[in-house]
């Protein structure tokens, strides 16, 4: 397999394939020249610009889902990369948070001294490596992608210099998040070393039949509970969550969705990856520790929201209790993993990664304006007597929260719903039932935030809140997207169906 | 069967079922959009959008076929493909008069209370409850129906929190999670019956009559989704030991809440019961029946004990309601016609005569801003027309013929008697205790002589009559001549036993001796005026 | 013609309806005359239907009448539907009748009474339902009336509510017929399982055929004999109707003497076959649970003071005598007796009212005597009653009582033993009764005082109602009330010729007229008792009967008049042997805290389980929240102890299996 | 050939005494300084480690990278903050944190080793193979060359990512030392760079 | 005849250097430190790619071991800023101290 320099030819690249990548790549360079060499833009310009370019690749996504659905899914540069539904997928999914995100970040950063491109950059930057994790078809490649995201966030979570929590909360998610990298990088290693490869094509051929080319799996097996350590703390599942709560409410509340939305779907794209596609053969190994995973997450993310009084750290609470359902639903692809029909497993995930996003977002969004307008207090009394003082600003905000309990005619249903259904359809009643229940425990929680903002009145002294432009449109269009995609949603679910045709 | 009915009536032009749905959400858009500066404006809406609604559920019953016991003004499309979800409506004998009665009490309890503060918000969530309670009576879609009966937690939740008396948040937050909780169970059994079924159909729908006819459930598995779906109906009933919810939203509720609450979301419970228990895990809803005759009786005593002894008049009324649905609950798990049919029309009933009651408790609180029993005394003095309809409707509610609340009880039990003697022997009792804490309440409230706080007891109102009047109307009327109700539910009800008698070895006791048959004919129009 | 028999209930709807509308604006006494003059027509198409039945052969003098299907569900229909047979049209006779007298007593009683045109509305309910619960032609009809004059009975004896007495007697009549109910509902359950029908015709006709099972036969009597004992105050449930007489005495009259408390009587009657067709000892319990009362509440009746106790006591003495009659298989004899005492009762009753009248509303006896000076009507009419209800030849008690207590006697001398001294009794308690009021030295002259000064308690009585002179002396009452008072009288006196037995030498052409008439209803039911050793010697039944009377006259006389005997009044007896007094603190001590128990149980328990899950979970979280230090090195242990189990798993149990 | 395998063992003892020494010192010296110097001591084990696998090329950046670039930037930044007050070990705040530790150290040992042993018999080393391709091609440069050929050929999008991983490094180091009340210098980014 | 280094040495000895380096994060306050016990980790995991490459006779191992040595320059450029921008404001500030956040 060697050849000599001058006869090298590296492999062919296609280059439309990888252009939503690339038109972010492109996007952040731009803004971090604009950054270094012109004057400061004018006011809104460069969210207005990243929202364009996460937008651009967005679409450029969609025309290749066209594309894949029309002449099939394949690898790109030497099969490192999978050019399939499922990426496209969660990059239209990525593009929309990173739209919302940067929308409400504009006013938010306003006059800080980081009201600057470099924010942006991350977000888009960050934006890449999500993509790559979410298509990547190499373990390293992956940790690569991983690496990227998760660098791109420590920074985000502490670029509010002004406030301590944000910087407690940059080493905290730093210190813990370089450490279960070093988990994951083992296990990539281990699994290397049973397999011989850190493609994943390569791997699953290595392990047809679930025999590992050594005759001995030992290796295997701990590399794969590596990478579960790894991946359940980007996920932020229940035992790896402890850094969710304190980042979320420590970080600025624009990133804090970011991570939310963003974060959480490419590192559940990533655990699809490694775990469904790549190591279909020992999922009778993996699935009971999801199955686990996922009932703790729930119980512990529901009733620990509970007693919350942050907002920022109830919805971060419940962020780790949505995380939970996700898990259910990859506890219900992992029955069919691998096999020809793999079920709606992977479909309801994705289905709920991208409905959560959007409706997040939006939470946070609220969040924003309001804490913003209460000296960056998002504590639950903040929110007293909303209703009074911006009644469309709480409807919203209702709306969001009764969809993320999962009431009828909102995205969360539809996200619960089909978690739920895909659990059902594989038989595993007993955590579709603890998913519900947990959820009617989290209920409590979206309530008490309602009661406040309905039933009491607002603190003395509580001027009417601000919503700025571009928050109020971000606002406006989550809460759009949650009521009209909750009643008809049907469009949206065929194409998650179609995920499970992935390439490997 | 039912579905081949279904079918021969087919889709009708104007989709009349699906405007009941959606008249009252555009109302609601509408009173949500007027603006602040026209605060009359909100009522006039709403008070059109109910009328409508009203008018159109009068139509659908004038123009219901009777004698048929299939599905009618079915309207059906493909609403979520992938899932195989449609949008199925249609109604039989069994949700004809609940649709009805949904229709009924709503402008009245518009018309007839007023929220004192945010008018606009109210009426907008009476409305979305409206739209709410109606899709759940219409909907012939797991699906639907699921999404309805849980979407009407919202507007409650938000009617009590926001307009209900000093507990509200309290009541409001234990009325949703206790329902929620129960609907967590339904979704799971209701996905886990249409993946079964799919098993069975070959491909995935969630309509009900599509599986009712289509798919056989093993004898295990039903029973184990009926539970499922059981839980939720029965904590909506409700049934002891579920039933604390009932209490205390009854009591925080606005009256508006407490009488659609009592008046219609009860009936979701014991709907629900009839339509994915009896309809569709009829197996599995014979086999558990001591279970359900058991809580039903012992709903009906625990109930009227617990109602007598009360110190408040609304949380009474609420306990009552536990008692009387305790009988419905009885007649449907008794599977006779009679005690079926005495199930529905007692739903109506109670649903007018507990409203009523409601609407009464509301205005007496009103006037002394009291609901404590102990307060309250020689109302009857100052204010005898207000006694009076208290009184009619009161009777109704002990259930004494001639009014609306004799029928229903008195046909479930006679039904029940035939195949659940000892329960109804037991069941009856309650009747007795019924007039005890009813009758002891009037006596606290209205007789002897008022103190200075309830001297100036105002009298009933003109337009607080007329909000009366239909009820006391209706009251009246389903007492002494419900036989155009009975002659609409029946078949429905025969066809629903037939399936049960179909699905296992129950057959429907006929009377030992038969003799001489008889004859209701000779309806003299012109006599009917002496009853 | 019979088929107009629904005229007899449209009457008084009618004027149920229009008093509802206009009552007020009629007004006193308008009103109660429109009210009198429709219970009156009612009584006019009685007779005609009477007449029109007469005319017919005994076989055919019953006609059913179809309204309109009631209760129409599957196997189960039931009509609203009216009867009119002998027996129907014989209590709608007296129902009518006496009803229109009592109406009439009562534009004059309560004249000037602030609700004058609500009480002749529930009057007229009243008739309304009681003409449905004697026409109705299956037991769904009847139970509509019985439920209906019940709730009428509530609301006239809760009539004077801000009264509490009044309130409370007025909800424990109710209450107390409720238990009744129950068992009468039981009984149409049960008969709808057995024949899978209500009306009389099937249910007769199935006991007669002797299809019906003597089991299913017995269960129906007896529950219908609860209801019966309910409804006709009957032990045990006979408490209600002492209280009963808080209501106005008109009320008392019509419904807790005359009418309302035959119900149960007339029920019975009505299924007679069925009593026939079931085992022995259920007759025999019906006549047991009749004499007993009878002797239980004429003990009682010895000892009251208050004028309208003694003849709410005697009322269900009486009824014991009906139901003895009926238990012994006496049909005929009840309704004979059960109209005889609606006569007499009635009259008596109307007398009290007329006294209380006169007296200003005073009650007690005690505070009376020597009335018949002022107000000579009443107390000669008054007089004809006790002659009558003593069982005195030739007044009309003495006929009824005598045919009962010759069926007793044919079915077992204990009974007849009883009855006899129940006989006594009662004439000895309305002896001590007359004398006390009419006759002896007049106390009245220092119960002015009080009058002065009424008793707050009737308050909201007018104490002069209609003339209006200064200083207190009692006084006849107006035509209006003492027209009926004769009117009752003379058929008190003559009533007895309705069922002369052949006796005397009285021409067998006017003898038995009633006993013919209701021939066709109670035939099968009937015992016959021809060639019983007490049939044949009806002449020595009749004398120990005259005797007894007397004698009871006599002792009476001698105790108070002649005071040659001291009164002998046990507390005992004045206080209801307890009965009631038990019951009550059992409803009111050990009932009610038991019923605490339970509401407590689910405050404390069934909520508190509900709650407490919510609670629960607080403290859980709270507990674990703990954990979450903030301290980033334990963060990373938890991360790492997860790393532990997660590999313990990997690398042990899936490894090394 | 005996020789050989002496000299691997020395090799790999001393190889190995030094990273286990160098990270003792890290987790147990006081002085951060001194905890940078242990950590140079492993850097440079592995190193070794690499060189006895013949990972020639990974063995030098070892050296440059780690030893050279990341050590260097410790112990610039322990310099630049003067965080080398020493923080005293015996005490441990917070309680349960040591067993903790410890619990979950041994059992990482005791795990992973377990997983490697019962892989052991499938992963005894046989000599000849392994990627000693200088024996194939007498090319001392082949593992430069198979690494290059690997690098820009299968792992050629790799390779670009960690491009926008620097990418990332610079714009994060650029905002979080931008300057806002009071704040000097941005000299991670530029050592970055290096 | 002493059997040759094997593979699973290395591997041992990585383990080794891994659970040392976890160990040290948990038990080092200073931030530094704890830095550098992260950089141990990495190590131990490049020990394992490069054993196992010469192992499979792989190069791959290899190759992934220079992508991570890139990470970790990033990742320690990256928290070292982060770590610097917080200990200029608080100087000698350790772990324990950074813990506002709770609950």
């Amino acid at each position: 397999m060697l050849q000599q320099i001058d006869t090298f030819v590296g492999p062919e690249v296609n280059w439309f394939a990888l252009s939503p990548m690339l038109t972010l790549l492109g996007g952040t360079l731009v803004l971090m020249l604009a950054g270094a060499l012109t004057p400061p833009w004018p006011k809104g310009l460069y969210a207005f610009a990243t929202a364009t370019i996460a937008g651009a690749a967005g679409v450029l996504a969609m025309v290749q889902w066209d594309d894949i659905t029309d002449d099939g899914t394949r690898t790109l540069v030497a099969g490192v990369i999978a050019y399939d539904t499922l990426s496209m997928f969660m990059t239209i999914t990525i593009c929309i948070g990173v739209i919302l995100v940067a929308m409400l970040s504009d006013e938010y950063l306003r006059g800080t001294p980081n009201d600057g491109p470099e924010i942006y950059a991350l977000y888009l930057v960050a934006a890449i490596g999500g993509i790559v994790m979410a298509s990547a078809n190499d373990l390293i490649v992956l940790f690569l992608g991983l690496e990227t995201l998760s660098l791109a966030m420590y920074v985000l979570a502490s670029s509010n210099r002004r406030s301590g929590e944000s910087a407690e909360s940059g080493i905290k998610y730093f210190v813990l998040g370089g450490f279960s990298s070093a988990f994951f990088l083992y296990g990539i290693a281990l699994v290397y070393g049973a397999t011989g490869t850190t493609n994943i094509s390569e791997m699953v051929t290595a392990l047809q039949g679930g025999v590992d080319p050594f005759g001995n799996e030992s290796l295997a097996l701990a590399g794969i509970g590596l990478l579960i350590v790894g991946l359940g703390f980007k996920v932020a599942a229940v035992p790896f969550h402890v850094w969710a709560p304190d980042v979320y409410q420590g970080a600025p509340t624009p990133i804090t969705a970011f991570m939310a939305s963003v974060g959480k779907a490419a590192a559940f794209a990533a655990m699809l990856r490694v775990l469904v596609i790549a190591l279909p053969f020992y999922r009778d190994d993996w699935r009971p520790i999801v199955w686990v995973l996922a009932l703790v997450t729930l119980v512990v993310g529901s009733v620990l929201a509970v007693v919350q009084n942050n907002v920022k750290r109830m919805l971060a609470y419940s962020s780790i209790s949505h995380a939970g359902f996700i898990l259910v639903g990859v506890e219900a692809a992992a029955h069919g993993a691998g096999e020809a029909d793999p079920g709606p497993g992977m479909a309801s995930v994705v289905l709920y990664l991208i409905l959560y996003s959007v409706l997040v977002i939006g939470s946070f969004a609220v969040v924003t304006v309001v804490a913003r307008n209460s000296g960056g207090d998002s504590g639950i009394d903040s929110f007293k007597g909303l209703a009074r003082r911006r009644p469309v600003l709480a409807l919203a905000f209702t709306v969001f929260l009764l969809a993320q309990a999962g009431v009828p005619f909102t995205t969360g249903f539809i996200a619960k719903f089909g978690v739920i259904q895909a659990a059902v359809e594989v038989d595993s009643y007993a955590i579709a039932v603890v998913a519900m229940v947990t959820a009617v425990i989290a209920a409590f929680l979206y309530l008490r935030i309602m009661v406040a903002m309905w039933t009491s009145d607002p603190a003395e002294g509580a001027e009417p809140v601000a919503v700025p432009f571009s928050t109020g449109v971000a606002i406006a269009a989550a809460v759009a997207f949650t009521i009209v995609v909750g009643i008809i949603p049907g469009w949206l679910i065929d194409a998650a169906d179609q995920v499970t045709q992935y390439a490997r | 069967m039912l579905a081949a009915e279904a079918g021969a009536t087919g889709p009708i032009a104007f989709p009349i079922l699906t405007a009941l749905i959606l008249v009252p959400v555009v109302g609601a858009l509408l009173v949500a959009l007027t603006p602040k500066s026209r605060p009359e404006i909100p009522k006039v809406i709403a008070m059109m959008s109910t009328v409508g609604t009203l008018a159109m559920s009068i139509w659908l019953m004038a123009s219901f076929e009777t004698g048929e016991s299939g599905f009618q003004f079915v309207s059906k499309h493909t609403w979520i493909e992938p899932w195989g979800i449609s949008w199925h409506l249609g109604v039989d004998g069994i949700s004809l008069f609940l649709v009805v009665l949904s229709g009924v009490l709503f402008p009245l309890a518009i018309a007839g209370i007023d929220p004192h503060h945010d008018e606009k918000p109210y009426l907008a969530w009476l409305l979305l409850l409206q739209a709410g309670v109606m899709g759940s009576f219409l909907s012939l879609d797991l699906f639907v129906f699921f999404i309805f009966f849980e979407i009407v937690l919202v507007p409650m939740y938000f009617l009590i929190a926001g307009w209900g008396y000093e507990n509200r948040v309290y009541a409001a937050t234990k009325f949703f999670l206790f329902t929620m909780l129960g609907s967590a169970f339904m979704l799971v059994g209701l996905i886990a019956t249409v993946a079964i079924a799919s098993r069975d159909l070959g491909y995935t729908t969630f309509d009900l009559v599509e599986i009712a006819e289509g798919a056989e459930f093993a004898a295990s598995t039903g029973r184990w989704l009926f539970f499922a779906f059981a839980i939720a109906f029965a904590v909506k009933v409700p049934l002891v030991p579920v039933h604390t919810w009932l209490p205390d939203a009854h009591t925080q509720a606005p009256t508006a809440g407490s009488v659609v609450l009592a008046g219609v979301m009860l009936k979701l419970g014991t709907y629900g019961l009839l339509r994915f228990g009896l309809y569709l895990f009829p197996e599995a809803s014979f086999w558990s029946r001591p279970l359900w005759l058991t809580l039903a009786v012992i709903g009906i005593i625990y109930g009227a004990i617990a109602a007598t002894m009360q110190t408040d008049l609304k949380r009474l009324v609420a306990y009552s309601s536990v008692a009387h649905m305790g009988f419905i609950v009885l007649g449907t798990f008794a599977f006779t016609t009679q005690s079926l049919s005495g199930s529905v029309i007692q739903m109506i009933n109670h649903g007018v005569s507990t409203g009523a009651l409601f609407l009464f408790v509301g205005m007496i609180y009103e006037r002394r801003h009291t609901r404590s029993i102990a307060e309250l005394n020689g109302i009857q003095k100052v204010a005898p027309i207000f006694a009076a309809g208290f009184m009619v409707v009161m009777l109704s509610s002990i259930g004494v013929p001639g009014l609306n609340g004799f029928v229903g009880e008195f046909l479930i039990l006679t039904g029940s008697f035939l195949t659940a003697r000892w329960w109804t022997v037991v069941a009856t009792v309650g009747v007795i205790l019924a007039a005890l804490y009813l009758l002891w309440a009037y006596q606290r409230v209205f007789h002897g002589e008022p103190d200075e706080e309830n001297e100036n007891f105002p009298e009933l109102k003109l337009k607080e009559g007329l909000v009366l009047l239909p009820f006391l109307g209706l009251i009246v009327f389903m007492g002494v001549y419900p036989k155009p109700v009975l002659d609409r539910i029946e078949p429905s009800i025969s066809a629903l036993i037939t399936r049960v008698e179909e699905n296992t070895d129950f057959v429907e006791p006929a009377p030992t001796i038969q003799i001489g048959e008889h004859d209701s004919t000779d309806d003299g129009a012109d006599m009917e005026g002496d009853e | 013609m019979a088929d107009l028999v629904w005229l007899i209930p449209a009457f008084p709807l009618a004027g149920f309806l229009l008093l509802l509308v206009f009552g007020r604006r009629l007004g006193d006494p308008n009103a109660g005359y429109l009210a009198t003059a429709m219970v009156f027509g009612s009584f006019a198409s009685t007779v005609l239907i009477f007449f029109d039945l007469l005319s017919k052969p005994a076989e055919d003098r019953d006609t059913v009448v179809t309204l309109f299907s009631w209760l129409p569900v599957g196997t189960f229909q039931v009509d609203m539907a009216f009867l009119a047979d002998p027996l129907s049209i014989a209590m709608c006779l007296f129902v009518t009748g006496i009803g229109g007298l009592i109406h009439l007593f009562a534009v004059g009683y309560m004249h000037g009474d602030a609700k004058f045109s609500k009480f002749f509305l529930y009057l007229n309910l009243f008739v309304f339902s009681m003409t449905l619960l004697v026409l109705g032609e299956n037991l769904l009809v009847t139970f509509l009336g019985w439920e209906g004059v019940g709730t009428c009975s509530y609301l006239l004896i809760a009539f004077w509510h801000s009264r509490e007495s009044a309130a409370t007697a007025g909800k424990k009549a109710f209450v107390t017929n409720r238990v009744g109910d129950w068992g009468v509902m039981l009984a149409m359950f049960l008969a709808f399982s057995a024949v899978g029908s209500l009306s009389y015709s099937v249910i007769n006709e199935s006991a007669e055929t002797g299809e019906l099972a003597a089991s299913t036969a017995s269960a129906i009597a007896m529950l219908l004999l609860l209801g019966a004992a309910g409804k006709s105050a009957q032990l045990p449930l006979y408490i209600w109707l002492p209280d009963a007489m808080e209501g106005p005495t008109p009320v008392s009259a019509l419904i807790h003497a005359a009418t309302m408390v035959t119900g149960g009587v007339f029920l019975l009657t009505r299924i007679n076959p069925v009593i026939a067709a079931s085992y022995d000892w259920v007759p025999t319990t019906i006549a047991w649970v009749g004499v007993i009362t009878a002797l239980f509440a004429a003990t009682i009746a010895l000892a009251q003071n208050d004028i309208k106790k003694v003849l709410a006591y005697s009322t269900v003495s009486q009824i014991g005598y009906m139901m003895l009659a009926v238990g012994t298989g006496g049909y005929v004899a009840a309704i004979f007796h059960m109209i005889t005492h609606a006569a007499f009762k009635a009259l008596m009753f109307l007398g009290a009212g007329s006294v209380i009248h006169g007296m200003h509303e005073e009650q007690d006896m005690r505070k009376m005597g020597a009335l018949r000076t002022v107000m000579p009507i009443t107390a000669g009419t008054f007089i004809v009653g006790w002659l009558a209800i003593a069982g005195v030849p030739p007044f009309s008690g003495f006929w009824s009582k005598d045919e009962i207590l010759l069926f007793a006697l044919a079915d077992s001398p204990a009974l007849y033993v009883v009855g006899i001294i129940t006989a006594i009794l009662t004439a000895f308690y309305m002896t001590r009764q007359v004398i006390m009021v009419f006759f002896g030295e007049a106390k009245w002259t220092s119960a002015a005082n009080e009058a002065e000064a009424p008793e707050p308690a009737e308050g909201e009585e007018p104490i002069e109602t209609h003339d209006a002179h200064g200083e207190f002396k009692p006084h006849e009452s107006p035509p209006v009330m003492w027209i009926p008072l004769v009117v009752l009288a003379v058929l008190a006196a003559f009533g007895g010729v309705l069922n002369l037995p052949k006796l005397f030498g009285i021409p067998s052409g006017v003898s038995y007229e009633l006993e013919h008439w209701l021939e066709p209803v109670i035939e099968f039911g009937e015992a016959d008792i021809t060639g019983t050793w007490a049939y044949d010697n009806k002449y020595i039944l009749v004398a120990i009967a005259v005797a007894a009377a007397l004698s009871g006259l006599a002792l009476a006389w001698l105790v108070y008049t002649k005071k040659r005997i001291k009164p002998w009044e046990p507390t005992l007896f004045a206080n209801g042997w307890y009965y009631d007094a038990a019951v009550s603190w059992f409803m009111g001590t050990p009932g009610r805290e038991g019923f605490q128990v339970v509401t407590d149980f689910d405050a404390k328990v069934v909520d508190g389980a509900v709650n407490g899950v919510g609670v629960a979970v607080k403290e859980a979280a709270t507990e674990v929240r703990k954990g979450q230090t903030g301290y980033v090195r334990q963060y990373a242990g938890v991360i790492g102890i997860g790393v532990v189990l997660l590999l313990g798993w990997f690398v042990v149990i899936r490894g090394i299996l | 050939m005996s020789d050989a395998t002496f000299l691997e063992y020395v090799v790999f003892f001393s190889a190995a005494i030094m990273i286990l020494g160098g990270a003792i010192g890290v987790i147990t010296l006081k002085n951060p300084v001194h905890a940078a110097l242990g950590l140079v001591l492993t850097l440079f084990g592995v190193a070794v480690q690499f060189v006895a696998m013949e990972a020639h090329f990974l063995a030098a950046v070892q050296v440059i990278v780690y030893a050279g670039a990341i050590v260097v930037l410790f112990l610039f930044v322990i310099m630049l903050l003067g965080v080398d007050e020493s923080i005293d070990l015996s005490i441990e705040p917070i309680p349960i944190q040591r067993p903790l530790a410890a619990i979950m150290g041994l059992g990482l040992v005791g795990l992973l080793g377990a997983a490697i042993v019962r892989a052991e018999d499938a992963l005894v080393i046989n000599p000849g193979s392994g990627i000693d391709v200088a024996g194939e091609t007498g090319n001392n440069d082949s593992n430069i060359q198979q690494l290059a050929t690997n690098l820009y050929g299968d792992h050629v999008f790799a390779f670009q990512l960690t491009s926008v991983l620097l990418i990332v490094a610079v714009a994060g180091t650029v905002l979080l030392t931008r300057k806002w009340p009071r704040d000097a210098g941005s000299s991670e980014s530029e050592s970055s760079d290096a | 005849m002493i059997a040759a280094i094997g593979t699973s040495s290395y591997l041992l000895l990585a383990a080794l250097l891994f659970a040392i380096g976890a160990f040290g994060l948990l038990v080092r306050r200073n931030p530094l430190i704890m830095f550098m016990c992260i950089e141990l980790m990495l190590n131990a995991a490049n020990l394992t790619f490069v054993a196992l490459a010469t192992q499979l006779g792989d190069i791959n191992g290899q190759t992934a071991v220079f992508f991570v040595m890139v990470v970790a320059a990033a990742e320690v450029v990256v928290g070292l800023g982060i770590l610097v921008s917080i200990l200029r404001r608080r100087p000698g500030a350790t772990a324990d101290d950074l813990a506002e956040l709770k609950g």
